[in-house]
């Protein structure tokens, strides 16, 4: 597991077997370069030439931002095996891929997640009480304002693709120096959407940094049977556009290479995408059992690559922090959660008819009348919310 | 935006005389320069002008930025038209036939359909997605169906069908205003036959989208159509009065999504028959849905004095060109079908 | 094809009690005894054994070349499926929800539907696109929704609902042995509610793909449903004749495409009533279909004493898990229906 | 224009620039070489040392085929003027690319062809009237024998990669040495569907040859705005497929290229794509005006390496045909185009109700009904084919 690579590999292609068989040919020349970077190894020890110049806020934040999203897995994880709340996919082992990446954006930039970017949803200002909302099943969670720079988040993997080159698109044709930075999984890079959105970022040339989380699993599909291809870095370069590799448990590597794409897609150099190397350290959502399809010695490997304890390691180093403020930190973490799960308890709705609204602008008719059928229907049958 | 338009171009009017091609053409420029946040994308659309010219010029006058030419990837153009949605834009998103408008269904579906819904109002999705349909122009498989269905089942899609060049140009106009996204079907059929003479400019008054049209008031009969069967269908009318004294009630509904029951239903309280006339397939192509407002509502149905009648394209593949005239509906097979209704209860 | 079996394992049967989950297990495996040109891929579908554990453990006995994990990639699924069954075998593809098909949606409308056509029948595809649909199940967005309408409407799909757990073996072996393309949804509502004994063996024989089965024959009203649905209706007929002592004759249509409309309006033109039940959207749901083949036939039209009346869940995306109980159609929804229909002409 | 390639470069996408503003990273090793083929010069000369070994009888066949088609597209260009039959996708430029791939399948293997291949389908025994009554509107045109291993041409851009994916996997599945063969455009690899499948057959290492023919143009879209990707082949990569580009009119490369994939794939080492450089000639359809988008100098430039001439050039040296051959060869062609037209003629089907046949296996009652209603109504009506 050298530089957070996976240890498994790709099938032979005996590719180079053949050779021999072959007639001589010219070799073309194209940009083929794949790079991969570290600067955290998997101690939590810097590389000092590396070491990009975050300040110590903004280091402290990533990281109470890393323990609150790992503590508010587990309580929605309660909360869910209570009955209380529905379906949700955890960033556990996830979060140095997504915060050493949105830390690198503008509130003016644009997020795109998938559906398992708690963590920089978080940090883009979400609302943990929304969040429970939406989990528990009431739409409300999913309100945002109207000048919001953050999508909802995507279900159909790899949908959402072409949408954050849109945003990025209208970005540039405004002269803005916007940046549009889109999340997705190694699963998702199998779908079309992943296609058809890179070839238009790349012959379009916009603004938009492609965010892969290669947690080396799409539910059960370990990476090397989602496609024979060695990096998902690669694929990139079918678009011209570059492509990297991050360590992704490496926060600081992650936010580097993520800050450099940032800068070249606002100088209006175009589109880059990163891989970050990075598990899903538990279920895929709380559907799911992953005892069913992989060793929990592979789990294990990855433990000891945690994204939390090796930042911890740096800051401690660094002298940003101790053991009391990790304590005090993680306590803190709780509280806010605990007094988000009340605010949303609070809030839980208590009306049907609401499902009827937001279909389009205008009303229409036909749908009024269902909607007082089947109002005037739960009045009479005693028909409730979550019955 | 790089273009400098004269602001006396924008406040002009003009009447002209246009076939559906010319007014799609002409709505989508008066649009461009009323709004500089419209924009058309999609295949060909360029440089070409789009493989029936409908947006010739455009490219010449709007630049390359507001008229592009994409790369050939139907998801692409659909998800890259709701990224410029959500991102200020009015996007016209053009699909080359709505046979190839399925590659692109997920987006409508699962986005186009939604966003509104899952941001409760927060970003919605005023766009555009055009895309010619039909038979009737000896074009290649999979370029003539008439799946309307598909959208109008679909929740948070609207679905209009113009049947005339002034139609096309006003509901083009109105659909581009439209805060959500519009499935636009062309009728190609109707592309180059038949000019209409009309007002335009680009600050013109444009009604938002409307209800059913009742384009003539008659009492024997209601006959419902739409898109390029609403132009047979009237031709079928004049006929039924002219050589049969049939006082026919011909209402177009250009709108299919959402669809105006209310106005055809009181026409058949009226008339106490219905003939409904499509080039969809009958099973579950709008006539269902037509037939099904009226006979789910005791007023309207009991006053039914004969069947409601589909007159459509049956429920098969579109045939190849030499045998699609006979798959689509005819005025023939509606005048035989309002002669028949007719003689129930006389 | 590795796996060596005992011809004794073939001849077996037995009566097994089994919910939907398992008969369709119990189905797919015994076709793959009887058949070894069945195959299943989809996503999830082998180590895992389905995310819903619908092909648990058959990856074990048939081997990952028989129960194949693929790619996340619907049109890459249904494509190669189309591949695989136009050379030689008979492929049994799983969308993991029926909302992520329309990733697919050209192949099913472009390919699936037509290389019997376009090759005058000299490629068939005897494939099956197995999707779990509907709501109930307290699952994400885009997991719930009911849109048999796409395949209904389109010519050279086949679409087929189990209702129970007898059913869906039955229908699912029939389907694996048509020689067309079969959209199959299973109603993921009913997956592990109640269970049922019946009769199961790789080489028992198998009926092909039936009409609409009259469940409960009856005078009062005819009441037609599906799929989920069906069970509810089922309970709902219960409490009518029990309760309000009002016979009602109970349709089940697992075929809805193509569509037995003889037998439910044969069964209309007896009771002079219909009610449909669904939990697709109401505007051109089944039921529009339903409702129209009705209207559009003189001699039932003319029987009905009462609006032919859709209980369906409205035109509205599916709400999130704590309102979708409400947005189904429910047992007193339909019981309400029915009164209000026995009370006309009484 | 040497070798084949496009004078015109992908805007460039300045990745070097940037170099001195990023971090030193590590490079991933990946197989990243992308190779190019040519035996017959511009002018016909051929590379003695690469020159494959193919029999007389098959190299006249391949030229006379070559001929054939170049004619039947005229022939078919004047009868479409005349309105005589509807639209088609002419092969006219691209004989080589067709032939030269085609020729090195076995009549057992799999051809699945895009919408351009009539060069392609002739050579696999497609039958000249069976395309004119295609063309001109008759599903019976269309007729396929039971035991086929042709696909019917696909027009919706891209869809059939996936088919021939499938195709190939059941072959393997079932230990047969049966290659697959499949034809795509430039613009086709663009779609979703070219991902998806590219990534089956890499993941399942199916035998399988992808063959794509950039012709320059997707309608008016030119290739370098089709994709910022350098080259076509390099696509390949992304899936762990080889991926080769060959001089698309030297008809002699391109079988060379392909035979090498085909025996690849028979000996079960898996799927290659070749990018073939070629050029679509003239129209793009008959509904198609190309002088709206492309300037005639560019075509003028391709006229010079046309794949006709050049292998005539080859015969000529190597004494396989002379002037007198070539005559007679082209009126042959001529006399045989003639007596399809003739026999297409003659069999102009007159039937209406076969428009309902082949849409499932069984007869639906409710069908049915709509066929005799229809009928019925074409009885009295007097509705005719091609009214
Ligand atoms: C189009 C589509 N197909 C299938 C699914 C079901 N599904 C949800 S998540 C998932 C796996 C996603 O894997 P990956 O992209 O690696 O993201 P991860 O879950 O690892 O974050 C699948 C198959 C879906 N949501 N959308
Ligand atoms: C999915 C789809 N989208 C659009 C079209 C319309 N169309 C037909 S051919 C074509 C261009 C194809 O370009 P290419 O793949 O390079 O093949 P070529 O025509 O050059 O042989 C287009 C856009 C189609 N047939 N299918
Ligand atoms: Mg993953
Ligand atoms: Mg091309």
């Amino acid at each position: 597991m050298e530089e957070g690579r996976s240890e498994r590999t790709v099938p032979s292609r005996r590719w180079s077997d053949r050779k021999e068989k072959q007639m001589p040919r010219s070799e073309v020349d194209w940009p083929n370069e794949v790079t991969y970077l570290q600067i955290l190894d998997a101690d939590g020890k810097v590389d000092e030439d590396l070491e990009p110049d975050l300040p110590k806020e903004t280091l402290i934040k990533l990281y109470k931002t890393m323990v609150l999203v790992r503590e508010f897995d587990a309580a929605r994880l309660r909360l869910q095996r209570q009955g209380e709340i529905g379906t949700f996919a955890p960033s556990t082992g996830q979060e140095a891929a997504q915060l050493g990446s949105i830390c690198a954006l503008k509130d003016s930039d644009w997020f795109v997640p998938s559906f398992r970017e708690t963590a920089a949803q978080v940090w883009r200002g979400a609302k943990l009480e929304n969040d429970l909302l939406y989990v528990a099943g009431f739409e409300e969670g999913m309100a945002l304002p109207e000048d919001t720079r953050d999508l909802p988040i995507s279900i159909p993997v790899g949908s959402q693709v072409p949408h954050a080159v849109g945003i990025a698109w209208a970005s540039k044709m405004r002269d803005e120096d916007t940046v549009t930075m889109c999340y997705f999984g190694d699963g998702a890079t199998s779908e079309g959407d992943f296609h058809e959105g890179l070839t238009f970022a790349g012959v379009f040339e916009v603004p938009v940094v492609f965010l892969n989380q290669n947690n080396h699993w799409a539910i059960s599909v370990p990476r090397e049977r989602q496609t024979a291809s060695k990096t998902l870095a690669q694929k990139a370069l079918a678009y011209g556009i570059p492509g990297v590799q991050v360590d992704g448990n490496d926060v600081l590597a992650v936010y580097a290479a993520t800050k450099e794409a940032v800068d070249r897609a606002r100088d209006g150099d175009g589109p880059t995408m990163i891989e970050a190397l990075t598990y899903r350290m538990g279920i895929h959502t709380t559907a799911d059992d992953p005892t069913k399809y992989r060793e929990e010695s592979e789990v294990e490997k990855w433990r000891e690559r945690d994204p939390i304890d090796r930042m911890r390691v740096y800051l401690m180093d660094k002298g940003h922090m101790d053991e009391d403020d990790d304590e005090a930190w993680r306590e803190e973490a709780k509280k806010e959660i605990k007094a988000a799960i009340e605010r949303y308890r609070d809030n839980v709705p208590d009306d049907l008819g609401s499902m009827f609204e937001h279909t389009v602008a205008e009303r229409d008719p036909y749908l009024e009348r269902q909607r007082k059928e089947l109002m005037d229907y739960w009045e009479r049958a005693g028909v409730e919310v979550g019955h | 935006m790089a273009l400098e338009l004269a602001e006396a171009e924008k406040g002009k009017t003009e009447t002209v005389e246009m076939n559906v091609i010319e007014a799609i053409n002409r709505a989508m420029d008066d649009e461009m320069l009323h709004d500089d946040t419209v924009l058309i994308l999609g295949e060909d659309v360029g440089k070409d002008g789009g493989i029936f010219r409908v947006t010739d010029g455009l490219m010449d006058k709007y630049g390359k930025e507001r008229v592009i030419d994409t790369p050939l990837a139907e998801s692409g153009i659909a998800g890259t038209a709701i990224g410029l949605a959500v991102n200020g834009m009015r996007p016209i998103a053009e699909f080359q036939f709505s046979g190839f408008s399925y590659q692109a269904f997920h987006q409508f579906e699962s986005h186009a359909a939604r966003m509104r819904k899952r941001t409760q109002g927060g970003i919605t999705l005023p766009l555009v997605m055009r895309m010619p349909y039909g038979a009737g122009v000896r074009a290649l498989e999979h370029h003539s169906e008439s799946r309307e269905t598909y959208w109008i089942h679909t929740p948070g899609l609207k679905c209009v069908i113009p049947s005339s060049p002034r139609k096309a140009y006003w509901l083009l106009r109105a659909s581009v205003r439209d805060p959500d996204p519009v499935m636009w079907m062309e009728p190609k059929y109707l592309y180059r036959r038949g000019k209409e003479e009309f007002e335009v400019g680009p600050d013109i008054g444009i009604d938002p989208l409307p209800g059913a049209l009742i384009e003539q008031e008659g009492d024997d009969v209601t006959v419902v159509s739409y898109g390029a069967s609403f132009q047979v269908a009237a031709k079928a009318c004049e006929t039924l009065e002219e050589e049969k004294g049939i006082s026919v009630e011909l209402i177009d509904i250009p709108v299919l999504s959402p669809y105006d029951s209310e106005t055809v239903n009181k026409s058949v309280r009226k008339t106490g028959r219905c003939v409904v006339f499509h080039e969809a397939h009958r099973t579950l192509g709008m006539g269902a849905e037509i037939a099904a407002r009226i006979t789910e509502e005791e007023e309207t149905l009991f006053r039914l004095e004969a069947p409601v009648v589909r007159v459509t394209a049956p429920d098969i593949i579109v045939p190849l060109l030499t045998r699609e005239m006979a798959y689509l509906p005819d005025q023939g097979r509606l005048v035989e079908a309002v002669e028949k209704v007719m003689d129930y209860g006389s």
